[in-house]
């Protein structure tokens, strides 16, 4: 079935398809967060999207901005280090830029998650090529926004999106650390994937398992 | 992983509720993981908070009291606190006269420091000022990075400021003060051993039985690069070296700490000051006062950093004014 | 074996350097091996001495110091020191009010002690008193043996018999009062993991990765038996119960200390301390005063014990006391 | 060489012997500790030695009671623990025995070396089949004294004494500890020879060595 647009309830399958993604993945996320961080990316994504699963579940939201806020919210709260306040201010921003509304089309969802990676680059400064999750993200994002101006639909966009992601993730392994804890380690961060990407590109891993089931 | 736990997730939780049996001094809140003073803040005092991931026990909770902090948030192990938990700290904390963050230098702890004071601030009106501590000299080219690491030296300096802060000086002097701590001192660590997060369950690093890692974290992080074991007078050296290289610190009374990473046993600690304190003598630095044992640990971890402060007269005199926590007592 | 040491041999000397640059407060004897306060003891004061093998710091060079031992004779790694230095110990710190010689139930130790005293009294005729500490429950039969092992109760007597020395009480009041605590209190303690004495080179017993050993020694001796590594719950248990079941703790303040053996971090220390406190209060003991940290240590072995003393009022107000030493103080 | 005393220089010799075989098996008798002790009687037998031949041949001794009272202060002030005072005292009271005289026949060099045990057992109070270092040094004297009483040359007498304690020594094995630091392990003492009676052993070894080389 191909749709145009993106629901709430979309969203939040979207949002426990992370949950689990990142759940199955902990001892993995944690291994990479060992070799180049502090070994706890793992538990951190589990907590907080453990956190975010549960909240929506106790407190069902009526609109996108209401429900993408409180998953921010719940993040920035539950979380803590770097992922915490980086991946609340994604979703918050993104809540902000949706608006009111019960589902985003192709370039609404695509502008959301555009204003939320703003809101990262605003807190972390990261810049393209510094090993961090904006180097998966980014790319997805550029990767969505054209197959939605070509036509696609969002089944399409999502894994146009989720392959430039997996790209943008492999791509970090060569690269010197600049951001973040990986940046203590100099030329010695190289070699190693970074946690953060990775977890990233699981946010499109779970958009498109959601949007094309 | 042999830890004298109950369960991985239940780590913090129990320890808190373990600090909260011992120490009457204490008021922990365990909902925000927050420990207080259980006396509030004086009218008039600016207040001092800190916190961080837990596993570096003592700090930050075990300075918490007369003298030190007046609030420590504690996060998930080796995880910086929320900015939700620092917010309510800065609430309490507050009596009217504002509150000093006191901020490790790294990534997560700094924006999380950043979001609660935006949000105190927002919300409540009250006055926030913060110091970001950045000693660790293992980490190079850190102007092009996150910046050096905070390590060894916020122990000083929540001594130091929380005397000046218990003086009554005001939000401006005390953060002044603050900065000027940061400015005069630098630190220096290595592993023998990693540390086991509890979460993850087995050691973040693998070291060889003859090998070790010299400019560790304090969160396991890998350090600026590793060699062959060596014994306490070369280890001293790698350790006092890249610090004498990066500041000039003779002509002023030191302050110096060898600290224990927590797997490290008091014997060693010794042996190694006794190395360090000959070499700081041969620079021709006078140690003026001192610190052997575990004040910032990482864990489990086998390994020590070496911390030396520049200091002066009013540092001095702060620093011997008296304070009362559970990890620095004198004076009272 | 991974240590900051130079060589196993001078472990001792390069750690006593270090004791002594570290604390000016002390003075340390090379060539005895004898760590002293740095003022002599004062006149009509009674001397409190104690020793023991090394590798169980603070105990007993860091308790050196005002409202504890006048002396700490240190011996080799878990090696009893010898009579010549206890009873050089004793000449200097005796101020002719006499000598209590604190020693922990070895044979070694009480030996040496005993030849130490025999030659102290012979030779300049100092009067010289005993207390032999021996409060490990995990030792059974100990009718039959040499006895149960001194431990961790060790540092309360050195404390509150240390208080009533300073008060001026008489040698024979001193003496009557260490006895007391001694029939008033007991221990037990466990290991994760073995230590490794320097100069053996490698760990002194092995344990596998799921196993502990109960009832292990302060000089990683074997324990009762090895049972699966538990959680901290079932290990509190284990500790508390065989306490509670050779003595009655109930009906009097008492006095608890969770006490880390050297390789274990202090988070692991209050999960623990957490759950012996719920065990106390559970089993109807009130806990007055209490100690979390490391205090008796076996070099690096990962591991606890708990000590409990039933306090009475004079041992309290002992207890409160100030004390100004390395490794405990307060109210100075 | 048939002999029936024994010289100032073969007590020396014999001193001498027994530093190099505790030193030659210094970790096995450290071994033997960390099963039921702990892991010091290796370095503690080997310091104390060491101290007593360095100090023989700083200051030499003209007179056995001389010679071994020395060698007994030498290693109450070197050595610590329990071999200590326990091998110390042997030594003091094998010199007070022996007296003032320059070589010793064999039913004096016996009756030292019993006045030596008898101080052992004075200080450490061990009864035979306690799992100490009693256990090989009884039946060596036993042995001695009744090969010196039928006649055997000291050669002869020194390889029964030999065979005797190494006998004791194996026979501590299966014993349950009532003495020392072992006996705190109670039944688990059991199945591990007593290193004590391992380097009494060597007291014996050495004289045999010495006196028939
Ligand atoms: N300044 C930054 N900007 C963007 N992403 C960052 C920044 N700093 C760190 N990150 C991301 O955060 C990830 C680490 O997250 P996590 O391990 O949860 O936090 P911490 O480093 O505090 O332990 C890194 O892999 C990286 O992708
Ligand atoms: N009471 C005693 N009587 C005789 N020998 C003893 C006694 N106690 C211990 N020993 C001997 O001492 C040996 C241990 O010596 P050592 O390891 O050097 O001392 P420590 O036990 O103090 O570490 C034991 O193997 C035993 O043979
Ligand atoms: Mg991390
Ligand atoms: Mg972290
Ligand atoms: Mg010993
Ligand atoms: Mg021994």
């Amino acid at each position: 079935m191909s749709t145009s647009t993106i629901s709430l309830d979309q969203l939040i399958a979207w949002l426990s398809r992370f949950r689990d993604l990142v759940t199955e993945k902990k001892s993995y996320l944690t291994e990479l967060d060992s070799a180049i961080g502090d070994a706890d990316h793992g538990s951190n994504m589990t907590r907080g999207m453990g956190a975010v699963v549960e909240k929506i579940g106790a407190a069902p939201s009526t609109a996108v901005d209401e429900l993408l806020k409180s998953v921010g919210m719940t993040l920035v709260t539950s979380v803590g280090g770097a992922a915490g306040p980086l991946y609340g201010t994604l979703f918050l921003r993104m809540g902000v830029s949706a608006g009111p509304v019960t589902e985003l089309d192709g370039a609404a969802f695509g502008a959301a998650l555009r204003a939320g990676l703003d809101g990262v680059v605003a807190r972390g400064k990261a810049e393209a090529g510094d090993k961090t999750m904006f180097d998966a993200i980014d790319p997805a994002l550029d990767a969505w926004d054209a197959a939605v101006a070509g036509g696609s639909d969002i089944a399409a966009a999502a894994s146009a999106a989720l392959a430039a992601a997996e790209k943008g993730r492999d791509a970090t392994e060569p690269l010197v650390a600049r951001k973040g804890r990986a940046s203590y380690l100099g030329e010695r961060s190289a070699g190693h994937i970074d946690p953060g990407a990775t977890s990233s590109t699981m946010l499109f891993q779970a958009l498109a398992d959601t949007v094309t089931s | 992983m042999k830890k004298l736990i109950n369960t991985p997730e239940s780590v913090l939780a129990d320890a808190l509720a373990g600090i909260d049996a011992a120490h009457p001094d204490l008021k922990v809140d365990h909902v925000n993981r927050v420990i207080y003073r259980a006396e509030p803040t004086r009218a008039g005092k600016v207040a001092l908070i800190s916190g961080g991931g837990s596993g570096h026990e003592p700090l930050h909770g075990g300075f918490v009291g007369f003298g030190m902090l007046d609030a420590a948030c504690a996060g998930e192990v080796f995880t910086s606190p929320t900015p939700d938990q620092m917010q309510e700290a800065t609430k309490v904390a507050d009596s009217g006269a504002g509150v000093l963050h006191i901020v490790k230098n790294y990534t997560g702890d700094v924006m999380n420091f950043e979001m609660a004071a935006e949000m105190a601030e927002a919300e409540t009106g009250v006055k926030v000022a913060s110091v970001v501590v950045n000693d660790d000299v293992a980490v190079q080219d850190s102007l092009f990075t996150a910046g050096r690491r905070g390590v060894g030296l916020t122990v000083f300096l929540e001594k130091i400021v929380g005397a000046a802060a218990e003086e009554g000086q005001d939000l401006a002097a005390v953060t002044a003060l603050a900065h000027r701590v940061n400015d005069s001192g630098r630190s220096m660590g290595l592993a023998l051993t990693s540390c086991t997060v509890p979460a993850a369950g087995k050691p973040t690093f693998d070291l060889p039985d003859d090998m070790m890692e010299i400019g560790v974290g304090i969160h396991g992080e890998p350090g600026r690069h590793r060699e062959k074991l060596a014994d306490a007078a070369s280890i001293a050296k790698q350790l006092v070296d890249p610090i004498l290289s990066d500041m000039d610190f003779t002509g002023s009374p030191a302050i110096v700490m060898l600290n224990g990473m927590g797997g490290t046993p008091q014997i060693e600690l010794y042996i190694m000051y006794n190395e360090v304190a000959k070499l700081l003598e041969a620079a021709g630095i006078t140690v003026a006062r001192n610190l052997v044992g575990d004040y910032i640990t990482s864990l489990d971890m086998a390994g020590c950093s070496v911390t030396i402060l520049k200091a002066d007269e009013e540092m001095l005199k702060l620093w011997d004014a008296p304070v009362n926590t559970a990890g620095l007592r004198w004076g009272v």
